[in-house]
């Protein structure tokens, strides 16, 4: 096993592997911009190195900085957790030149699985159902143009480099084409520093479902069964679950079977995502890999008990597979709500800023992945997502019920966030009824705004005024009594109450 | 004490009565009496005959921040000796002028000085947090001015464009 | 179902029950002595009642007062938690009369296995294996010198009336009989209000390894497996886990048949869990019937998946047991460590007072069920137990390796705990080797004291320094920067470091 | 600052460098430098040539407590014109006689006035948190005097029983 490992991220994602790190007592290096010298995954590493400037271009995407990190630290390894470098081939391919394990797949299948058309083009030789689209990426409005008349509207553009929904857009009609070609070729260059992008029939009413598989380097694979991920904004996902209310044992069966050929074809190895669309009807198109741990691997690893990233970490290391395909059993039900930095109010438009209080939620089947602290700034430079809030429980019902109460008592104050939506999503009928479709928040939460009677506003500005009416005697010193006029007060009794 | 939220103004006097475990206070003018446990700097408990209501706060220069019942309402604090000032003025989103609740970089100005906008209509794309976010106008109006041209950064609240609204 | 649940306890187990109901959407109702105005659990239920003074006599342990409160809120059932009258048949006996749900066993049942002599009775005439010991409780010296002779010596004195290690003491010899009897009547009656004991013979270096077990009304009993919790101080449990490393499957087998055939005979149902002795050579003997939910029900709810609590709630409501046996499988490994307010450098001396701060070990596979928070004043008046840490893994070694790194970064400063103890026990070769008996503590681990580095001290001191070393300008605005001169610094890369 | 552990005192002098990113420190006359970050009131991380060090404090009156790579040290502060102490002389321990450190009920004396007891006899069993727990002798020597009777309730630090020690 390695004995120091280089984690080139930051957040919640950091701290995930970091701790993994602590657990099997391999060294962690984290890294850092200018703007995240505070941040928490570098409180919690063994190291830390400084790679630039705030702008992810000079710092976490910056490749030489961190080959340079890694080399000055001595790290055998490198986890390039989501986003940022995770599938960026040129990065694979410099580490297997220095010599140094990349934990994820080979350049060489990454480079293909992450090019969408060539990843198309190599699964529909072997029979694997997919949507109509595109044969070769563009860059070309007027090559766009043609595509998508010949595919008929509606048409769904994607950024070719990357996923996580950045660049892509649904055009209904020849006259939104072209602005939204620019749109999404802009936001394709600036995430992932290439603007080719490629367009494919738009499945209406579609659930996205994903398989995680693990493979070795011996050509031996296994998925780890599906996770539900329909349940997006802007073609974000921000809440996942597993299993899929959508799936029958026969679905199931046949899609973890296509996802291992999709594996197979592709000569990929270590943890990796196969992402399928799924109609009303049932039927399953193939949509790409992802040649990472997703942002959901969590749900995953609390519905079979497989720790993905120490599977990454053995699976990196040379190991062969340990575990067998009918060894693996689903047992209840998680569920991921991701908490970002953004104001459902006006639009999700990010929010940054300081956190003035935090409280993690806890309790049984409560897991928070968290990359921030009460006192800690949230910078303008990198993704919104704040933490990753799960829940597990014996069965679905139990889990959202058990979610939504984790996000009632959650308070994260200072920053807006999306924690009041999401739980308006869990108490939602629909989501109970399983009616997750990808289009769930437009058509049940269009312009959702926070509901504030007159007596919840009366109420907080009570509590606002009291919670500024500090005693005179300086800080608090961690007392619970004693720190103001309240305090004095006796013991109370049911019947006592309102006057 | 006055606090703001969402343009509206809650004046709040407090009383409390030491002896008989409650406080007195009046929220604009409405009186009522409340039993309050202040548990630490961010935790008060509101007891009632039915229910305990546990609320956190938090506190910033200007701003008040309460979470009761999983929501969350953040007061501006009117400062004696300076006038109110409402939410909407000191953020984006006044009827008069679009601005940035972040800093974030201009990408695109959607609109042309004289043009006619309606309500609702996208004014100017920023990019902030890696997101392109389109911000709409704030009324039905005319464009007065732009401020910014697509390639430069905005900081937060600097108006990027001004409009002249319409009845 | 229920709809109002009062919980006739405090601390993190009332925290616990009150978190089931509210995934349940079951109104809470806490009660509370006058010392815990401020407790967590107050806080987090729906309602709260003062049910008396300080001493849990007047309050946690006065029948009338709880009733009053059960009356006076309209709860419809009652949870006991552990401890104070949770096993006390006259509480369930009186619950009953008054048409309350006691989420337990039937006051009938209850009476049978909580006394240990009645049960004995019971169980012998069926073949269940039993240590040999005396016939009837007894409140006598002279009598229990006789059966001492009889058995013959060593011989390990308990309380009839109660569990959790009070009043239980091992006998080597005559000359230690009288005032071990006479101090173990004292603790017996000043915890369950009844100074009865009874002797056994004692086993030497045995495994305490216990059953849970879930029992219906209608005569339907399932096993939940094994929990192994020989780690123990004075005869109180300090760490559990499952599965147990000494048990294979033939005995996992048969010591869970022997369990379901003690729940059969003595008629009980709700939650249960039958204790055994497993001596060196893998014999076991029959110890006693818990008629509660266990402080340690979490590493078998991390194990198996089941819900412990809302069991309860189910089979207390009247359902009919919904889990057969052969659906229920052992998954990973689950161990938890017990927080106390205690001194280990000083005989293990309970500790009470301002908890100043403490962060809560969070990450995959962490649960911490917590009864404090920072700022909260430890009373003198209850057990010391503060919380339970948890941590489940896919396998022994790593369950033990990530809770050794939670209570690595688990600060809780302000009163003395056996934190570092823990780790000490986490990180013995002895305990990776599964070397896990009752002895295991004075073996290993005798008098133990942190081991602390000049170096150490040093750096502790610089710390106390700085943190000493305030800004001027007042209270902690939540700001991690601006905070005092070191702010300022520049950024900082490896190898700039130390002078 | 001075600050005392285990009867040890820790002469702690700081002198923050604002330009290198480094503080000079000395601890008992010994000198060295140390990158510090103060993340907050009660985290501090200590930055090395190979090892982040996070740290976390606390502080109540005289005491201030420090928690390094999982262990935890409570020093007492010696506050400038107040004679040093030492942390036997607070707390129970101390080697002329017995107290407890937190309130509880006498149970038990197991000695009288004039016996002569051993290091680490039992000498008092006192009920705290529902546990009776021994109390043993601090030293060799001859019991002086016993302050309390079986029944007696018994505060934090309050002597018991006073030992004359031997040599």
């Amino acid at each position: 096993m390695f004995t120091k490992i280089l984690i080139a991220n930051r957040g919640e994602i950091a701290i995930r592997v970091i701790k993994a790190c602590r657990e099997l007592g391999i060294k962690s290096v984290a890294v850092y911009s200018t703007v995240d010298r505070n941040a928490l995954h570098v409180q919690e590493a063994d190291e830390a190195v400084w790679i630039g400037e705030a702008p992810a271009q000079e710092s976490y995407l910056n490749i030489e900085a961190i080959i340079g990190a890694i080399k000055k630290t001595g790290a055998n390894a490198v986890h390039p957790g989501y986003g940022f470098l995770a599938e960026n081939h040129l990065f694979a391919e410099r580490c297997e030149k220095e010599g140094i394990v990349f934990i994820g797949p080979d350049s060489r299948s990454m480079k293909l699985v992450s090019d969408k058309v060539a990843s198309r083009q190599v699964t529909e030789k072997v029979g694997i159902p997919l949507i109509p689209g595109m044969k070769n990426k563009s860059t070309d409005v007027g090559e766009c143009m043609a595509a998508a008349e010949q595919i008929g509207f509606p048409v769904l553009l994607k950024a070719s480099a990357g996923g996580g929904g950045k660049g892509m857009r649904i055009i209904k009609s020849r006259d939104e084409l072209a602005s939204a070609v620019e749109a999404g070729m802009r936001e394709a260059k600036s995430a992932f520093g290439d603007p080719s992008v490629y367009l494919e029939k738009y499945i209406e009413q579609p659930r996205h479902v994903e398989f995680q598989v693990l493979a070795d380097k011996y050509g031996n694979a296994i998925h780890v069964f599906e996770r539900e991920c329909s349940i997006q904004r802007r073609h974000q996902k921000i809440v996942e679950e597993s299993p899929s209310p959508a799936l029958n044992e026969d679905l199931r069966r046949r899609m973890g079977e296509t996802a291992l050929k999709v594996v197979e074809v592709s000569g990929y190895s270590n943890a990796g995502t196969v992402e399928f669309l799924v109609d009303k009807k049932g039927h399953f198109y193939f949509l790409e890999v992802n040649a990472r741990l997703q942002v959901e691997h969590p749900v995953t690893e609390l519905v079979t008990g497989i720790d993905l990233v120490h599977a990454q970490f053995r699976i990196a290391a040379g190991e062969k597979l340990w575990i067998k395909q009918d060894d693996l059993k689903q047992r209840g039900h998680a569920i991921e709500c991701r908490i970002y930095a953004e104001d459902p109010e006006n639009g999700f438009l990010p929010s940054a800023g300081n956190i003035l209080f935090m409280k993690e939620p806890t309790g049984p089947g409560i897991r928070h992945d968290c990359g921030i602290y009460s006192g800690y700034e949230v910078p303008v430079y990198y993704d919104p997502i704040l933490s990753k809030l799960i829940a597990w429980a014996p069965t679905r019902e139990h889990a959202i019920k058990r979610m939504a109460a984790a996000l009632l008592d959650f308070p994260l104050l200072g920053i807006k966030t999306n924690i009041e939506f999401l739980r308006e999503i869990m108490t939602h009928p629909e989501f109970a009824n399983g009616n997750t479709f990808t289009d769930f928040i437009p058509r049940n939460l269009p312009d959702w705004t926070p509901a504030r009677s007159e007596e919840l506003l009366s109420q907080a500005a009570l509590a606002a005024a009291i919670a500024s009416d500090k005693p005179k005697r300086g800080a608090f010193a961690g007392k619970a009594e004693l720190l103001s006029p309240w305090e004095t007060l006796g013991d109370w009794h049911i019947g006592s109450g309102k006057g | 004490m006055d606090l703001v939220f969402d343009g509206k103004t809650y004046s709040v006097e407090l009383e409390p009565q030491a002896v008989s475990g409650e406080i007195k206070a009046k929220v604009n003018e409405e009186s009522f009496s409340q039993s309050v446990i202040r548990i630490s700097d961010n935790t008060i408990l509101f007891l009632s005959s039915d229910k305990i209501q546990k609320t956190y706060v938090a506190s910033d220069n200007g701003k008040v921040i309460a979470h009761i019942d999983g929501k969350v309402v953040a007061f501006d604090k009117v400062i004696e000796g300076q006038k109110s000032f409402s939410r909407e003025a000191l953020e984006y989103g006044s009827k008069d002028q679009v601005s940035t609740p972040m800093p974030g970089k201009v990408v695109k100005i959607l609109v042309k000085e004289g043009d006619h906008v309606t309500l609702k209509q996208p004014l100017v794309i920023v990019e902030s947090m890696k997101m392109e976010n389109e911000l709409k106008s704030p009324s039905n109006g005319v464009i007065k001015s732009i401020h910014f041209a697509a390639g430069d950064l905005v900081g937060t609240g600097q108006p990027i464009i001004r409009i002249e609204p319409e009845e």
